[in-house]
């Protein structure tokens, strides 16, 4: 009687909990937009700080997007900064030359989102090599076309070719830099733990496998490169509209190993774990500044130490309960209480 | 039985995997000359005996052999101590051919017409390597690979085999087969640890054998007496 | 807090690491010396008091969005009165970006494009932001014209670094002004950063026949693109702009860029006695030459001194005043002149010529 | 009519000939075994049905329908699921999505449901959990459905390879070597496993195996394979006396 | 027709430094399929060490290549031992961000010590023929002599000799090697010290052909070996040795008959088409996959 009333009692709590959370995202959503904002408007925190809290949004960004190929898929994607750069070029294109300046500021969503697109459409043709190549060819794919897209930006003059684009205004603020983070983060996790995203995550394990149990490798690598690829598109848009100046160079190799340290710093195939592994970084570098060049010694040195101690980074493969479906966890807690019930009834 | 026979003591083996302990505190022994058996109901442990023997995995208790304790010892130093393992799955190079798979084992041979010699003898006895000697070993069916695996412990001229299920996956004219080459490798004076699921055959051949559940040695004896066990005709013979 | 009152605070932003260390590494040794020279002099003037300066140097790590929040850190948390550098446009103008809308000075010693000091949408002048450097089309005019007035070659090939936006706008500047004048150009070649071999560019530039090779390239790239030159039979000779003004291109080079021209901001051999004793100073400092980015930053920190010497004051409104007020300034590299408004100097740029394997003057050429 | 229906198929491995012109014919419900010595080309068979490899020549008809040149997660969607003889499942995977992701073919709802979680996303989802749930408890495997697949003793991961193909809804159902790695008294409880699945599942099964035991007792018909090419055909008992089958296969000590 | 073969000998001088330096690369990456990012920075020391040797201990030639290729292999083999060796049962992509880890340290550590680009002394006279219309260096036909000797010394090591077999066995599977007999650390130790010897070789060559060298010279370079190492076929020593050529050929010829301009854009271009129609690589075959 006892026992059952305590295990009980624990499922019960274990739901209230559960149901509360219903409410903590809405919660936590909506304070962070409301400070935001607020930040935004009378200008309460120090430029400087809201700066780095924009690098680091759109670092977010770029991991979390990222780690949906290299870590639920698997591949060992290193062009991801090509992406970027697409959304970065179309999203100032459409808000220096297409709208009037007068409904810049309004248009920015609109011009950001229009980025995203044309990344997608670009991650939808970079995925169809991945259907028949895997792993380090495929890499190289990734990175043959970050160079493509970086030669053929250097070579535009329309869009400023080496010199790079300006006329941007500085519309990347606070609250936008928030919503697009929550929402990449919300998209991708909602993908994850969806019909499609184990199909990704499947692909991962064992690919011949996963078409044998009717997982169709195809679709599933498609929307994984077009949802990666849209989200780098918004943080390129982002980017560019914080900065105010974009060209080629900031969008080569080095930006792509950067956002790949990021992502298994965090650890692969979690969601946590690379939102750790952008703040992490960030902050990192701004804060390491003082140490002038030995920063950049000592930031690798780091990097090396822990991937040796914590070889698949921060979060490797682990996810916290927050992100997971309320469904699959009340499941896992049932479970988890009949196994204990049982083991308990055990002599 | 005397100590000087003894070739191979284990006492007080314990095997964690990521905390989770799967041998707790397995003892016995194998003494020169002979076919002993490990049996046991799927993830018993008897695999993770033959790792830790081997040195694949680290261990807590100790394993002696000849009056050596292997313990700390990595694995290539125990292969060069005389005992060669067949590991579970196998284990082929498949991008190495059948003879270069063959000639690897013989890594630490000196003596090149021995060598040869026990080339031909592995051919000898599978006549299917001698027709597929270049091609890839991945490419091999299941029981090629088996075999294979077989003869590579041979090449490496150990003194105590470790063979860890060895006709799992083959025909029924193989299984015999094998049976039979293990039986003739025994009498040419090796000694075998076998770990076998087709426990009919296992202990028809063994001298002695253990029986393992969960982790423990729970019954011991020779071949003949465990197959006439009827817990163990019950158990594992499948009445 | 005290230190605040009775210090000056500059910040530097160089580009320590990343793609052009050599820059950064230049640009801060000649910061660190120019403000020991005025500390040991027992600071500026300010009023009645001598306020030392206080340096803040921050690594950009060749990137932009670092440059941006380097900038943003030195106004907000570092509270500087002014700010020098970055030196390369494509890190120079989002710093620029922060520094005109944080409104505080920004001196970029080396930056040549044209937009590093303009308003990005209207055109019109920043008003935060300076430069001690002239703008790449004045320098592509001279090249071009010292090319075809005083050389008197007609046939011109050209070899730049398309992904850099330096090269490529000399490059783009010296074609137009070379053919508007009657000039022809018969190659007109690219690379990529990073590019160690030119053979095929130059074997087509071989093709071409020109009379002259024009390489807006750095001083660590022109010594290989000359050597490979030479050993694929070009006889033609080369030309080039301010990014040889290096004295590390002579170690390269050896021989082989003798007797070859280039435009740049001042000729050591015919300066006058500031610039002689900053040379020395700077060799017995560092035992090295200082470059154009060094003697750049140098100047930089002087037009920053006689600002807060005319301001009186230690306050970045009034600094940036005085600064768009100074007519004329005699630096390390030459006599510059602000015209009202404008952050760009009107300044004129020296032919050098390599002679004896050192850069010898040649020409002045007014602008 | 029958189920499966395959006719002349061959395949060559790089001019070394697997599989030769062979014939077969399913009914459904049946139960076939295939057996044959180590390398005869059972498994390249099993391959080729479902759409791994494409045969060099052929056909496949599942109903009537054509098979080869498709896909194998249509192949799958179709109706043909099968187990691996190396053990294949997503290791780092909970149990339960293993099986999940076996329902990958039925889930109706779009891409952008997924992404935004709206539509027929949640109702969806619980069926699909529920349904797996409802598997595994038949399966006796519900008390691991959040372990680690990788995490499982072997029998228990052959175990859910057939859960996992039964959640593809399959007609039919290709099993390899089931049976490796077992102890004569698990092989009676799987011969009684694989019976019960197929009345509770309605399936037919194709079956690979070496243990002659099971093979002899569970399987209405066998087809025997050597060098590729098919040496026997017909009922358990006829096949365990032809000679050939003895020569090759079963060996001379096993004649009754 | 002389242009054209000119381009053509300039396509062999690129290609056979890419090839050499891709040798070196796929040493390590084709056997422990491990991508060690830090290949191309080895490289950059190797070309310092040369630097070192040549400018202040005053050595010719052939010491100063001997002398930097020992001392880059033992650098490669104590990065092995300290950076990659803790992760061998770990997933591959740990160490390869901990390959990029180390070789972002060797850039910036290197650059610390001196960030301005140094000049290498020519160590060889250099002695240009002139055929017809084409002019052939003796330095480049020394780099093209060199590397392809290198090749065949290394293909000759993995394919003839029992260590490269063992080699060979590691790439496929390392927990059943030591089952061999084989000691998985040697064997480790001396494949890296093969392949990041031969970056170090390839550092001084390179530095020879191109003797600007600093700091971050090794970032492109490594990436390219990436590319030749694949577009050659992984673990494949030819496969690496015609990847280079093709990537010097390309670079070169494109170069040559296009504007120049485009080249990065229609050289990878072609590489990914190439890449499309051989999904696994010139030489490369699928990994063979039993199902
Ligand atoms: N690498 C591993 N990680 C975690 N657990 C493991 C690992 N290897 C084995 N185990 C667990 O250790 C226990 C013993 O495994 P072992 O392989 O020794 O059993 P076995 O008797 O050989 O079984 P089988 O007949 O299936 O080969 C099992 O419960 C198994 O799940
Ligand atoms: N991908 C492949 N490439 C080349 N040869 C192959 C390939 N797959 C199988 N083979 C060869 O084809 C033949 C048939 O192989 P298969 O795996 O079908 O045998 P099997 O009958 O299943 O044998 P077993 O009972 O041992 O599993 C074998 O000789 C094998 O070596
Ligand atoms: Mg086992
Ligand atoms: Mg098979």
């Amino acid at each position: 009687m006892n026992r059952t009333g305590t295990a009980y009692a624990t499922w019960r709590d274990g739901w209230r909990r559960f149901t509360a959370r219903k409410y903590f995202w809405p919660a936590v959503l909506a304070c962070g937009l409301a400070f935001s904002i607020a930040a935004d408007r009378y200008d309460f925190v120090d430029l400087y700080v809201q700066l780095i809290v924009i690098y680091v949004g759109i670092n977010i960004i770029l991991t979390v997007s990222l780690n949906l190929i290299n870590g639920y898929m698997g591949e060992f994607s290193v062009g991801h900064a090509g992406f970027m750069a697409v959304g970065a070029y179309t999203a100032s294109l459409i808000t220096v030359h297409v709208l009037p300046q007068s409904v810049a500021a309004v248009g920015f969503p609109v011009a950001v989102l229009a980025g995203g697109l044309a990344a997608a459409l670009i991650g939808f043709l970079v995925a169809i090599p991945s259907f028949k190549t895997r792993g380090d060819y495929l890499a190289i794919v990734t990175l043959a076309f970050g160079m493509i897209v970086k030669s053929i930006l250097e070579n535009i003059d329309a869009v400023g070719g080496p010199r790079g684009l300006l006329g941007m205004e500085k519309l990347t603020t606070l609250p936008w830099v928030f919503f697009w983070t929550a929402l990449s983060v919300w998209v991708i996790r909602n993908l994850v733990y969806s019909n499609y995203g184990r199909g990704v995550l499947s692909v991962r394990e064992d690919e011949i496998a996963a078409d044998l149990m009717s997982v169709n490798t195809r679709q599933v690598k498609i929307i994984a490169f077009v949802v990666s690829s849209f989200f780098a598109g918004i943080a390129g848009g982002l980017f560019a509209h914080a900065l105010q100046f974009i060209n080629p160079r900031m969008f080569d190799i080095i930006k792509s190993t950067d956002v790949l340290i990021m992502v298994y710093l965090g650890g692969i195939a979690s969601l946590a774990g690379s939102i750790i592994g952008a703040v992490i970084y960030t902050l990192l570098l701004e804060i390491l500044r003082p140490l002038g060049i030995w920063r950049m010694v000592f930031m690798p040195l780091l990097l090396v130490v822990l991937m040796i101690y914590r070889p698949r980074g921060i979060m490797g493969l682990r996810e916290t309960k927050l992100f997971e479906p309320l469904g699959d966890l009340v499941t896992e807690r049932l479970w988890r209480k009949t196994k204990k019930e049982a083991s308990d009834a055990a002599p | 039985m005397t100590a000087s026979d003894l070739l191979l003591t284990v006492s007080g083996l314990c095997v964690s995997y990521e905390g989770i302990e799967a041998l707790h505190g397995v003892s016995f022994e194998v003494a020169k000359g002979e076919i002993v058996t490990l049996i046991g109901a799927n993830g018993a442990g008897k695999s993770s005996i033959l790792r830790a023997v081997s040195g694949l995995v680290p261990y807590a208790g100790a394993v002696v052999y000849t009056g050596k304790d292997l313990k700390n010892l990595p694995a290539d130093r125990i292969v060069a101590a005389g005992i060669a393992h067949v590991p579970e799955g196998r284990g082929i190079f498949g991008n190495l051919t059948v003879g270069e798979n063959l000639k690897l084992a013989a890594w630490q041979r000196r003596d090149k017409s021995a060598v040869a010699r026990d080339l031909d003898r592995v051919f000898d006895l599978f006549p299917r390597l001698r027709e597929r000697t270049k091609q890839l070993g991945g490419m091999l069916s299941g029981g090629e690979q088996q075999m294979l695996a077989v003869g590579r412990a041979l090449m490496s001229d150990a003194e105590l085999l470790l063979l860890d299920e060895p006709s799992m996956g083959l025909s029924p004219v193989l299984v015999r087969e094998i049976f039979k080459i293990i039986s003739e490798i025994n009498r040419e004076g090796k000694t075998v640890l076998l770990v076998e699921q087709n426990a009919h055959l296992a202990l028809q051949i063994a001298r002695r054998a253990y029986v393992l559940e969960t982790g423990r040695i729970v019954l011991s004896g020779t071949g003949r007496e465990l197959a006439g066990n009827p817990r163990i005709r019950e158990a594992y013979l499948g009445g | 807090s005290k230190d605040d009152a009775s210090q000056i605070k500059i910040g530097l932003i160089a580009e320590l690491t990343g793609d052009i260390p050599a820059v950064g590494a230049s640009c801060k040794n000649a910061a660190e010396m120019a403000v020991a020279e005025v500390n040991a002099a027992g600071g500026i003037q300010l009023g009645d008091k001598k306020f030392k300066i206080k340096l803040i140097i921050e690594d950009n790590a060749g990137k932009a969005d670092q440059s941006a929040s380097a900038a943003q850190k030195l106004i907000t948390q570092n509270k500087v009165v002014a700010i020098v550098g970055p030196n390369a446009s494509r890190y120079a103008l989002p710093a620029a970006e922060i520094a005109e809308s944080g409104k505080v000075a920004l001196i970029t010693p080396w930056s040549t494009a044209p937009k590093a000091t303009l308003d990005s949408r209207t055109n019109a002048s920043k008003k935060y932001v300076f430069r001690a450097c002239f703008i790449d089309p004045f320098q592509g005019g001279v090249v071009a014209k010292f090319t075809l007035d005083n050389l008197k070659f007609r046939k011109a090939a050209v070899l730049y670094d398309v992904a850099s936006e330096y090269n490529k706008g000399i490059a783009e500047i010296f074609k137009t002004v070379f053919e508007q004048n009657g000039g022809k150009i018969v190659a007109f070649e690219t690379y990529t950063t990073n590019d160690k071999d030119f053979s095929s560019q130059l074997t087509k530039i071989r093709q071409a026949a020109p009379e002259i090779i024009f390489l807006p390239n750095y001083y660590s790239e022109v010594p290989l693109q000359i050597q490979q030159a030479k050993r694929l039979g070009i006889a033609a000779p080369f030309i080039g702009a301010d990014a040889w003004g290096s004295e590390e291109l002579l170690k390269l080079c050896g021989s082989d860029c003798e007797g070859y021209y280039f435009s740049t901001h001042y000729a050591a051999d015919a300066a006058g006695e500031a610039t002689r004793k900053f040379i020395a100073d700077y060799r017995s400092r560092y035992s090295a030459t200082p470059d154009d980015v060094a003697a750049l930053t140098y100047d930089s920190f002087g037009l920053l001194k006689q600002a807060l010497a005319t301001a009186g004051k230690n306050d970045r409104q009034a600094v940036r005043d005085a600064l768009a007020r100074i007519p004329r300034y005699d630096g390390v590299t030459g006599t510059m002149q602000f015209r009202e408004g404008s952050g760009d100097p009107v300044k004129s740029a020296v032919i050098l010529k390599i002679r004896d394997g050192k850069f010898t003057w040649f020409a002045d050429a007014k602008p | 009519m029958p189920l499966l229906e395959i006719s002349g198929l061959t395949h060559y491995f790089a001019g070394l000939c697997a599989v030769s012109d062979f014939h077969l014919a399913v009914a459904p419900q049946e139960l076939v075994g295939i057996i044959g010595p180590n390398g005869a080309g059972k498994t390249t068979v099993f391959n080729l049905i479902t759409g791994v490899y494409r045969p060099s020549e052929g056909s496949i008809r599942l109903d009537g329908r054509e098979l080869t040149g498709q896909s194998p997660h249509a192949i799958t969607r179709l109706g043909i699921a099968r187990t691996f003889q190396n053990i294949r499942l997503f290791k780092d995977l909970t149990v339960l999505d293993n099986v999940r992701i076996a329902h990958y073919g039925e889930a109706a709802y779009s891409p952008v449901e997924a992404l935004l979680h709206i539509g027929r996303f949640r109702a969806e989802e619980k069926r699909i959990t529920v349904s797996a749930l409802d598997l595994l408890a038949v399966f006796k495997l519900d008390f691991v459905a959040h372990e680690k697949a990788r995490s499982l003793p072997y029998g228990l991961q052959r175990k859910l390879e057939i859960a996992r193909a039964l959640a593809t809804r399959p007609r039919l159902l290709l099993l390899d070597e089931p049976a490796a790695g077992m102890n004569p008294n698990e092989i009676l409880q799987l011969m009684e496993f694989i019976g019960w699945i197929r009345r509770t599942f309605s399936v037919t099964i194709l079956l690979i195996e070496h243990q002659m035991r099971l093979v002899m007792g569970i399987c209405e018909r066998l087809v025997v394979l050597d060098f590729g090419a098919t040496i026997a055909a017909g009922l358990p008992a006829a096949v365990r006396s032809d000679p050939k089958v003895l020569e090759a296969y079963l060996g001379e000590e096993a004649a009754p | 027709m002389a242009y054209f073969f000119q381009q053509l000998l300039n396509a062999l001088q690129l290609g056979s430094i890419y090839a050499l330096i891709a040798l070196g690369y796929t040493m390590v990456y084709g056997i422990l399929t491990m991508i060690n990012f830090a290949h191309g920075d080895l490289f950059m020391v190797g070309a310092f060490f040369c630097f070192l040797l040549a400018v202040y201990l005053k050595l010719s030639f052939v010491p100063t290549l001997l002398l930097s290729m020992l001392g880059v292999a033992c650098l490669g083999v104590i990065i092995e031992r300290l950076a990659y060796k803790p992760l061998r049962t770990a997933p591959r992509v740990s160490a390869i961000i901990t390959a990029l880890g180390v070789g972002l340290f060797l850039e910036n550590f290197t650059l610390a010590l001196s960030p301005y680009p140094k000049h290498i002394p020519p160590l060889l006279t250099n002695v240009t023929w002139t055929v017809g219309a084409v002019s052939i260096s003796s330095l480049q036909v020394l780099v093209i002599v060199l590397s392809l000797g290198l090749m065949l010394i290394l293909d000759f090591v993995v394919w003839r000799t029992k260590a490269g077999m063992a080699m060979r066995a590691i790439s496929w599977d390392k927990t059943i090697v030591p089952l061999m007999g084989v000691s998985v650390n040697k064997i480790i130790s001396l494949t890296f010290a093969i392949g990041t010897g031969l970056g170090g070789a390839a550092g001084v060559l390179y530095s020879l052909a191109y003797p600007v060298i600093d700091p971050y010279m090794g970032i492109m370079v490594g990436w390219k070996a990436f590319i030749c190492a694949v577009v050659g076929g992984i673990g494949n020593v030819r496969g690496a040795m015609i990847g280079g050529f093709i990537l010097g050929a390309v670079e070169i010829l494109v170069a040559a008959f296009f504007p120049s301009t485009y080249r990065d854009f229609v050289a990878f271009t072609l590489l990914l088409g190439l890449l499309i129609l051989r999904p696994y690589g010139i030489l490369g075959r699928p990994q063979p996959q039993k199902v």
